[in-house]
């Protein structure tokens, strides 16, 4: 009697932690569907193109920027004509709406993240947004996460005075 | 600067810069998905993520300051002054700071609206109301009468008001009034009996070294508050210069309430209401004394004399008007003549009451007398008001709308329903009006009276220009699209003109008139390169201004036909009452503005609501407090309000601010507090025709109620805790001001040698002498960091959430007439006792010496607060709404808190992460004054100065170890990085 | 599987029987047959009682409980994790506040301090639990309730054939009821 | 001596009895206090809701209501340690009869107490913030900060009280178990008496663990009201920053919490026919005495605080305490003092002492005057801290009453069913006082 119950206490609080360590979970997203099936192995992949070419404010801004539909036009004036995904392009242009893109790589609104620092900083795209040049859905690969960009300062801090300032709370935190 | 590829623009297109929504919470599982909207043609002048600055104008008061807007993705986010502009030189006052929510107020007018049979209010398209116009036009014109269209604005010099003269023609009418609640009228006049000039001149305050001021309130809302604070403050700056030792000037206010402006004079000299003139006069007649014992007598100063006994003026006589010491008349006279650059002003609104021109008389002839009207008074350069119409005209106008005389009335920027006593009867008179226009962007009591509503693009959104003094063009554009569906006026005059015959305009736009009349400055800039390179060129600076050359003036015969009159006093109460405007509010525009009605009055520090301003000793006879409703009775007219008790009011008066008892105007300003208006008379300065605002004598009862008045300060006295600092110049001068260094050494269980020296500091220094107390910091603040605002029962609870405060303490030794006001923020403690206490390292002290909050860390303890000695940390007791449309100006650098998290100052840590960004792309450390926090930027009179402590030859290094530097509550070691420095007064030698 | 742990605990259980269980009222009579049985060279006894009575306890003459090495381990253990996870805890991302050290140790003995106490608590009840071997899991045949009432019990582990001579020293030094109970 | 005429039986039978199926004026009381709590609970569901600002906190007090409960609870929960441990390790024979119920209060005063820090947070839902367990964010707990000593100490103080509690019931249980009827306390007292049989080999290490159990309790009771106490102390709010406040805390705790022992076993032993085994001349004699000395020691603390804040001569500290007695909030401190000092030493008299009335009815003065103790220390001292124009004022909201009732009605909910399923006085310690059945005695 006694044993069956004790038994049972150990069970619920064993489910319980995992539940909670569950809960954090530390992985990235799952692919998400876009409005239009864009391919960044197509674009970055096969053809080449680099980052920067369409989001062209990673090197100057916080933010690295979607391209406007101009910029997808530039191309696809002449460019996979007759292809539907293309199409849908086309209609966006001709109508004067952006393209709604779903968000993969989302950041809380608290914290403080500038693409040009760290593009200045020699951080390769890849190190945190994964080998997109290879994949036809993006999907968010890295966590994204406390931890996980703590490890990454830490690891490129070259002397304890730059450990301080990579690791300042306040680097990140607005 | 093109408006079409603006029009691509998406207001809250963004791009993936975060737009600062909902921040602190915890979110175990992913948020919802959002969407990223990109541009469909990317604009040419924004960088999502980075800041973009276009030059524009203040338009919330006539003085005309420069603006630069600082946007992001597309949105107007802070107001800075613009340094380049001549007025206000980079600095902005808090009704400027506050001009952002008058452009995304919630309850501006969304689209042009026409009252239908039943009265109520319906939307139309701007074809359909601009075609009820026209038709409306059509019938007056068919009529053939002349002036039966009438146009009201408030002051908009430059093109706009020259398009709405020729636009008036086509209806046959010359019927314009432009009309302000302030006017001085009695300047105007003054000018012209003393010099044959009427105008109104600008003063070179800064130039001068003793200041006597009859009631103008310079440093609130007095022609050009913010030009005149600077002038001020440096003027009042103990100052090294010369080799000639220290020198500093003086400032003497003379008035019966002691205003903002009356708090930082050096002697402040309560005179009963009405009788500024006579002490004038008196103090001009101790100054002719002196200087004819001085220089010995002439022609001139004969005649004056004469005429002074012609208006009986002797010092006895002035004495026993005023209720002023004789002895003190002699001072100020004696020191007046004997100044080398002395300057008298006044009056203002508060203290002109019937014979308001005779107190401008004696004060252009203490200033002439002197030999110094050519070096403080710029004659040259005029003030715009000259185009305002006078009260009288404005009345006689009110008659006529009475009598339906007008068929067609257009109100653009102007209230009267609000801003004229309602013994004008301009309410009845607009019932006889058939059809009435307004342009206005709020529901206000004018505008709910209208037929017809054509809302005005916000000055924000609309290109103009404004020009407040001679040679001063101040140029606006459009800093972001329009939030809502309003059109600038100047468009719609111009696209009704079109459907008459008798059509003037070349231009069927506004942008294109006013290019056009822009060009007319060309020729006179002697510009190089084009005629659209000057127009791009005036629109990057914010306009274009000329030198303009000081003009001579000498005292004129009709200056002794002139008779000083008693004044007149309607009522038969046993108290004067005096109407000041309110340094937020103006007159009354700001008050929809929540953070005006939240950031204390820099005096009584009353937040959101109006009072009855009484001497204490007077309270205790009516057996009434702090918040006890009195009823102030004048002949017919009644007004309830609750009684504030302030020591620094003559004992026979009672003073009112204006600016609230809104009827409409919206959720913010209506049913707050009451209207002065309600219930002064219809009286009219004698001379000069301009409304006296004090002359009347009121009855004043307790009602027995009793109502919430909210004040934000505890304790007035600093109870010698070294928080507020105060030496006399003489002292300063003798060099027996010595920095009190309370050295704590040894005594600490920790050994504090760890601490930095090396690297960056970053420190403030606060100079209270400078600190007017004008509380232009807090709007800054509110308005850079996404402050919120929490409403009166709050801020009854001391929960406001302001980052910064105006202390303002009394000092007993002083007897109170020398208050200090100390700037309180964040004291970025070295030893900070809030860091120590945080459980989860929520707050910390940073590599450069900030004592930073991670609000995503805050679990709420509140320990933090408890243990901070200068009380300046914010809890948010509630999630902080901010409603549509206020949220589209929060700043996208700053985090919005949630609720239960703790928020304090962090010296703008947003700012210095910006500068530093932008030095370390060009390989570099920040320059000293590069970073400049939103407080430091708008104070009108620099008193903070911000910097890097550690490093010695910054300027906040060096005034941070000045003679006057003390840090507050220094004995319980908190070794914090702001410097206060002493306030200095520059008493009158009594002898 | 229940059966099995029972059978495991069984072997450290002196009670597991068999043996000869003796109820007495008088406390005294219980103590003489118990200072009997030992001089009969009897070891396995196990006594029950409502409450300890230092007559039994003295003829009885066990060590001192081993409880208290639990408590002084655990205190130590408490007192060094206490100081090892502050400091730790400090370095592993030095933050520095209110101008005190990263490490130091004047607050840091507060944790010390609780943290000597909490793990001495713990490691107490882990060593109750150990020497006391509780929860007892197993059988409760060789009890009575009245055990814990007024009534002492002496039990004698013994072969089955031998309990004769035993059941009959037991009633006559007094025991109101002798009985033998086989094992598990 | 009362227990000269009990034995092992009748104590049994007189303890068991109060387990007895409970009549209907139990469950109207457990009804009532149930309703309290669901409207506590629901006070305090509303303002996680909307956010801290349903307490009536103003700027600069920032604690009040929950604080001054949470220690209040704390100290509440002291007095019971003291008797059970302090007492124990000092052989008071007095302590027998009533260290059950006093232990019971301890645990359920800290189970209350441990709620507030946890109600007044401002993000309740990131509590576990505040325990240092590792996490993808690396970060760990400030070790510096006395409400991370408080979650040490509190959360010690609750296991060790606890386990205590538990371990000494043990016997006890078994003896229910041994004479339980029904199914569901059989089942109960089954686990919870671990299979006690009182063999020798488990009360030889029983004994030598309860030992030590009080000997680490001791200390510990000091450990955590000081702990306590340097949430303030340690602080630099004048009022609050004091040495003296670590002994006065714990004096002050004991204080209360004989009080509140007083006041639950007057009514407990009316309730339960205890009257012979919690005796007015001696149990609650003793108890009174406690209070006595208490009550000196906190009345000279308090003399102490407002003397040496004159005697240092430091402005800022001066200030403090002046306001303390004559501010807004004079009636608080006035309470206080009536209360804690000057009602207290009627308990000289011997006749009011004996008087059960009265000996209640200064046991609920010395609570509220404890409350307001916590209250004024909280609440005045942060009205009024360094920077005079920052000084506010403080009103008590519905939230904050509903709340702490429902904290009473918790802690009372918990006592009411501790009455009638664990027995209320210890079987076994009662029996130790008894001379056991002995031949030679009979003859």
């Amino acid at each position: 009697m006694a044993a069956r119950i004790f038994a049972l206490l150990s069970v619920t609080v064993f489910l319980s932690i995992a539940l909670f360590l569950g809960c954090q979970k530390l992985g990235g997203s799952g692919p998400i569907q876009q409005p239009i099936a864009f391919s960044h192995k197509i674009h970055a992949g096969d053809n080449q193109i680099p980052c920067l070419y369409c989001h062209t404010y990673a090197d100057r801004s916080q933010v690295a920027g979607i391209p406007a539909v101009e910029t997808c036009m530039g191309c696809h004036k002449i460019v996979g004509l007759g292809k539907p995904e293309v199409q849908k392009v086309h209609d966006y242009w001709n109508k004067k709406e952006p393209i709604p893109w779903k968000r993969v790589h989302d950041l809380q609104d608290f914290v403080y993240f500038s693409h040009k620092r760290h593009v200045k900083a020699g951080v390769a795209c890849e190190n945190c947004h994964g080998q997109i040049a290879q994949m036809d859905v993006v999907e968010q690969v890295s966590s994204l996460k406390m931890g996980w960009c703590v490890t990454c300062h830490e690891s490129r801090a070259k002397d304890k005075e730059q450990l301080t300032v990579l690791k300042d709370c306040a680097t990140c935190h607005k | 600067m093109q408006v079409t590829r603006r029009d691509f623009m998406k207001i809250l297109g963004a791009t993936g810069a975060g737009v600062a929504a909902t921040s602190c919470g915890a979110k175990l599982d992913k948020t919802p998905i959002e969407e990223i909207i990109p541009y469909v043609v990317p604009e040419e002048d924004v960088v999502p993520g980075i800041a973009t600055y276009y030059s524009s104008v203040c338009r919330e008061c006539p003085a005309g300051c420069g603006l630069v807007v600082r946007t992001r993705e597309g949105r107007a986010v802070k107001l800075e002054g613009n340094p380049n502009h001549p007025i206000n030189k980079g600095s902005l006052c808090v009704r400027g700071q506050a001009g952002l929510q008058g452009l995304y107020n919630p309850d501006r007018i969304k689209g042009p609206h026409r009252k239908n049979e039943v009265g109520e209010w319906v939307s139309i398209t701007w074809e359909e109301a601009q075609g009820l116009l026209v038709e409306k036009l059509k019938e007056v014109l068919a009529q053939g009468e002349r002036q039966r269209v009438s146009f009201l604005t408030g002051n908009i010099s430059g093109n706009l008001d020259s398009l709405i003269d020729s636009w008036l023609k086509i209806f046959r009418s010359e019927n314009r009034i432009v009309y302000e609640p302030f006017s001085y009228e009695s300047m105007k006049k003054a000018g012209e009996i003393v010099f044959g000039v009427e105008a109104v001149p600008t003063f070179h305050i800064e130039n001068s070294d003793f200041l006597l001021s009859f009631g103008a309130d310079f440093m609130e809302t007095w022609l050009s508050p913010v030009q005149y604070a600077k002038g001020f403050a440096e003027m009042h700056r103990p100052k090294k210069e010369g080799g000639q030792g220290r020198q500093m000037g003086k400032f003497v206010q003379v008035e019966p309430r002691r205003s903002m402006t009356g708090a930082n004079a050096d002697l402040w000299v309560s005179v009963k209401p009405g009788t500024e003139p006579f002490f004038a006069l008196g103090v001009l007649n101790e100054a002719l004394l002196h200087l004819w014992k001085k220089e010995g007598g002439d022609a001139r100063k004969a005649m004056l004399r004469s005429w002074l006994s012609y208006q009986g003026i002797t010092t006895p006589k002035v004495a026993e008007l005023t209720g002023v010491e004789e002895m003190t008349i002699k001072t100020i006279g004696r020191e007046f003549a004997s100044a080398k650059r002395p300057l008298a002003i006044g009056s203002g609104v508060a203290g002109s009451g019937t014979n308001a021109t005779a107190t401008w008389v004696a004060a252009y002839l203490l200033t002439a007398i002197t030999g110094s009207m050519g070096k403080t008074v710029d004659w040259g350069r005029v003030q715009n008001v000259d185009r305002l119409t006078p009260f009288t005209q404005v009345v006689s106008w009110v008659e006529r709308l009475k009598k339906g005389e007008v068929d067609v009335l257009l109100v653009h920027q102007a209230n009267p329903a609000y801003t004229l006593p309602k013994s004008a009867g301009f309410s009845e008179a607009l019932k006889k009006v058939p059809f009435v226009v307004s342009f206005s962007s709020f529901w206000d009591e004018t505008t709910t009276q209208a037929h017809l509503v054509l809302p005005d693009h916000h000055p924000l959104e609309s290109f103009g220009d404004y020009s407040p003094q001679t040679g001063i063009h101040g140029l606006y554009q459009p800093t972001m699209r329009p939030i809502f569906k309003t059109q600038p006026m100047g468009d719609t005059l111009l696209s009704v003109a079109a459907a008459f015959p008798s059509n003037p305009f070349k231009e069927g736009r506004y942008l294109d008139y006013l290019k056009s009349s822009w060009s007319a400055l060309y020729p006179k800039g002697g510009q190089n390169g084009s005629l659209e390179s000057f127009w791009q060129e005036s629109l990057r600076k914010g306009g274009y201004w000329q030198e303009t050359h000081s003009k001579e003036v000498s005292i004129s015969n009709r200056l002794f036909t002139f008779k000083v009159k008693e004044p007149v006093l309607e009522g038969d109460g046993e108290y004067r009452l005096v109407v000041y405007p309110s340094v937020k509010f103006y007159e009354g525009r700001g008050a929809n503005k929540p953070w005006l009605q939240e950031i204390p009055d820099p005096v009584t520090k009353v937040v959101w609501n109006s009072y009855v301003e009484i001497h204490p000793e007077v309270a205790e006879k009516l057996e009434v407090r702090h918040g006890s409703v009195v009823e102030l009775r004048l002949g017919e007219s009644s007004l309830k309000g609750p009684v504030l008790l302030n020591p620094w009011i003559q004992k026979e008066t009672i003073a009112i601010p204006l600016g609230q008892g809104h009827e409409e105007y919206g959720r913010y300003a209506q049913g707050r507090g009451f209207n002065p208006l309600s219930i002064l008379p219809l009286q009219v300065e004698t001379v000069s025709g301009g409304f006296a605002w004090t002359s009347s004598r009121v009855r004043m009862a307790p009602t027995g109620e009793r109502v919430l008045l909210v004040k934000t300060s505890g304790s007035i006295d600093d109870r010698n805790r070294d928080i507020a600092g105060l030496v006399s110049f003489e002292d300063l001068k003798a060099g027996s001001v010595h920095r009190e260094e309370e050295e704590i050494q040894d005594k600490l269980l920790y050994d504090e040698s760890w601490r930095h020296e090396k690297g960056i500091r970053w420190a403030m220094a606060i100079d209270s002498s400078s600190c007017t107390g004008c509380s232009a910091c807090v709007a800054a603040c509110y308005a850079e960091n996404n402050v919120p605002i929490v409403g009166e029962q709050e801020c009854a609870k001391g929960r406001e959430m302001a980052w910064i405060r105006i202390e303002t303490y009394e000092e007993p030794s002083t007897k109170g007439t020398h208050p200090v006001n100390v700037p309180m923020m964040c004291q970025q403690c070295g030893n900070a006792p809030c860091e120590s206490v945080c459980p989860v390292y929520a707050t910390y002290h940073n590599y450069e010496g900030l004592n930073i909050q991670v609000y995503n860390r805050c679990v709420g303890t509140r320990y933090c607060s408890n243990n901070c000695p200068y009380k300046v940390r914010r809890f948010n007791w509630f999630a902080y709404k901010f409603p549509d449309t206020f949220n589209l100006q929060l700043n996208p650098d700053v985090t919005v808190r949630d609720k239960g998290v703790m928020e304090k100052c962090t010296f703008c840590i947003q700012r210095i992460r910006e500068v530093k960004d932008h030095a370390k792309d060009e390989g570099r450390l920040p320059r000293d004054g590069e970073i400049v926090p939103a407080c430091a930027q708008t104070c009108p009179t620099n008193a903070i100065v911000f910097g890097d402590l550690n490093d010695p030859n910054s300027k906040v290094s060096r005034l941070s170890r000045s003679e006057r530097g003390y840090h507050a509550i220094e004995s319980i070691n908190t070794k914090t990085a702001v410097t206060y420095l002493k306030k200095v007064h520059n008493g009158l030698r009594t002898a | 599987m229940l059966k099995f742990i029972r059978n495991i605990l069984a072997r450290f259980d002196k009670t597991s029987g068999p043996g000869v269980l003796a109820v007495f009222y008088y406390v005294d009579a219980a103590a003489e047959a118990i200072q009997g049985l030992k001089q009969q060279g009897y070891k396995d006894l196990t006594v029950f009682s409502a409450v300890p009575h230092h007559s039994i306890e003295e003829i009885l003459d066990h060590r001192a409980s081993p409880v208290r090495y639990f408590t002084l381990f655990g205190g130590i253990l408490g007192c060094l994790s206490g100081y090892a996870f502050t400091v730790w805890t400090s370095l592993d991302w030095e933050l520095p506040l209110a101008g005190k050290p990263v490490v130091s140790i004047p607050p840091y003995t507060v944790i010390m301090f609780e943290l000597t106490i909490l793990f001495g608590a713990l490691f107490t009840l882990l060593g109750l639990v150990l020497t006391a071997r509780l929860p007892h899991l197993g059988s409760h045949r060789v009890y009575d309730p009245r055990f814990s009432g007024d009534r002492v019990g002496v039990f004698v582990r013994c072969e089955k054939g031998k309990s004769v001579r035993l059941e009959e020293f037991l009633k006559q030094v007094g025991a109101e009821e002798v009985r033998f109970e086989g094992g598990v | 001596m009362a227990e000269e005429s009990l034995t092992y039986q009748r104590i049994d039978q007189d303890v068991l009895k109060t387990l007895e199926r409970p009549g209907k004026k139990y469950f109207i009381l457990l009804g009532g206090v149930l309703a309290v709590f669901l409207v506590g609970l629901a006070a305090f569901i509303n303002q996680v809701r909307m956010g801290l600002g349903m307490a009536g906190y103003t700027h600069p007090v920032m604690w009040a209501v929950y604080i001054t409960d949470f220690v209040f609870w704390v100290g509440i929960a002291h007095c019971g340690t003291l008797i059970s441990a302090i007492l124990f390790l000092f052989r008071a024979r007095f302590r027998r009869a009533v260290y059950r119920t006093s232990e019971a209060m301890t645990v359920f005063a800290v189970m209350t107490a441990g709620l507030f820090p946890l109600i007044h947070l401002g993000r309740i839902w990131n509590f576990y913030w505040l325990f240092p367990y590792p996490n993808q964010r690396q970060l760990w707990v400030n070790f510096k900060s006395p409400l991370i000593w408080d979650v040490f100490a509190v959360s010690t103080y609750f296991t060790v009280s606890a386990t205590f509690f538990i371990v000494g019931l043990i016997p006890d249980i078994a003896v229910a178990r041994d004479h339980a009827k029904n199914r569901f306390r059989k089942t109960l007292y089954t686990i919870l008496s671990l299979g006690w049989r009182g063999t020798d080999q488990e009360w030889r290490h029983y004994y030598k663990a309860y030992l030590f159990f009080a000997a680490l309790a001791t200390p510990l009771v000091l450990s955590v009201h000081s702990v306590v106490s340097w949430d303030f102390a340690v602080s630099i709010v004048p009022g609050w920053h004091t040495t003296i406040f670590a002994p006065y805390f714990v004096a002050g705790a004991i204080f209360s919490g004989v009080g509140m022992v007083i006041t639950l076993l007057i009514p407990l032993r009316k309730a339960f026919h205890l009257e012979k085994y919690i005796t007015v001349e001696y149990h609650l004699d003793r108890l009174a005495k406690l209070v006595l000395l208490t009550s000196g020691i906190v009345t000279y603390a308090y003399g102490c605080e407002f003397f040496l804040s004159w005697y240092s001569g430091n402005p800022i500290e001066k200030e403090a305490f002046f306001n303390r007695a004559f501010g807004d909030f004079w009636w608080a401190t006035w309470i206080m003092i009536t209360c804690n000092c000057f009602i207290p030493p009627l308990l000289f008299i011997k006749k009011v002492r004996h008087n059960i009335k009265a000996l209640f009815i200064i046991s609920i003065f010395v609570n509220i005057g404890m409350w307001f103790e916590r209250f004024v220390i909280i609440v005045i001292s942060l009205s009024h801290e360094y920077i005079p124009y920052a000084w506010g004022s403080y009103k008590i909201s519905p939230t904050e009453i509903a709340i702490t009732a429902g904290s009473f009605a918790w802690f009372f909910l918990w006592f009411l069913l501790f009455v009638k399923l664990l027995p209320s006085v210890s079987m076994t310690e009662m029996k130790e006082l008894v001379k056991p059945p002995k031949r030679m005695g009979q003859s």
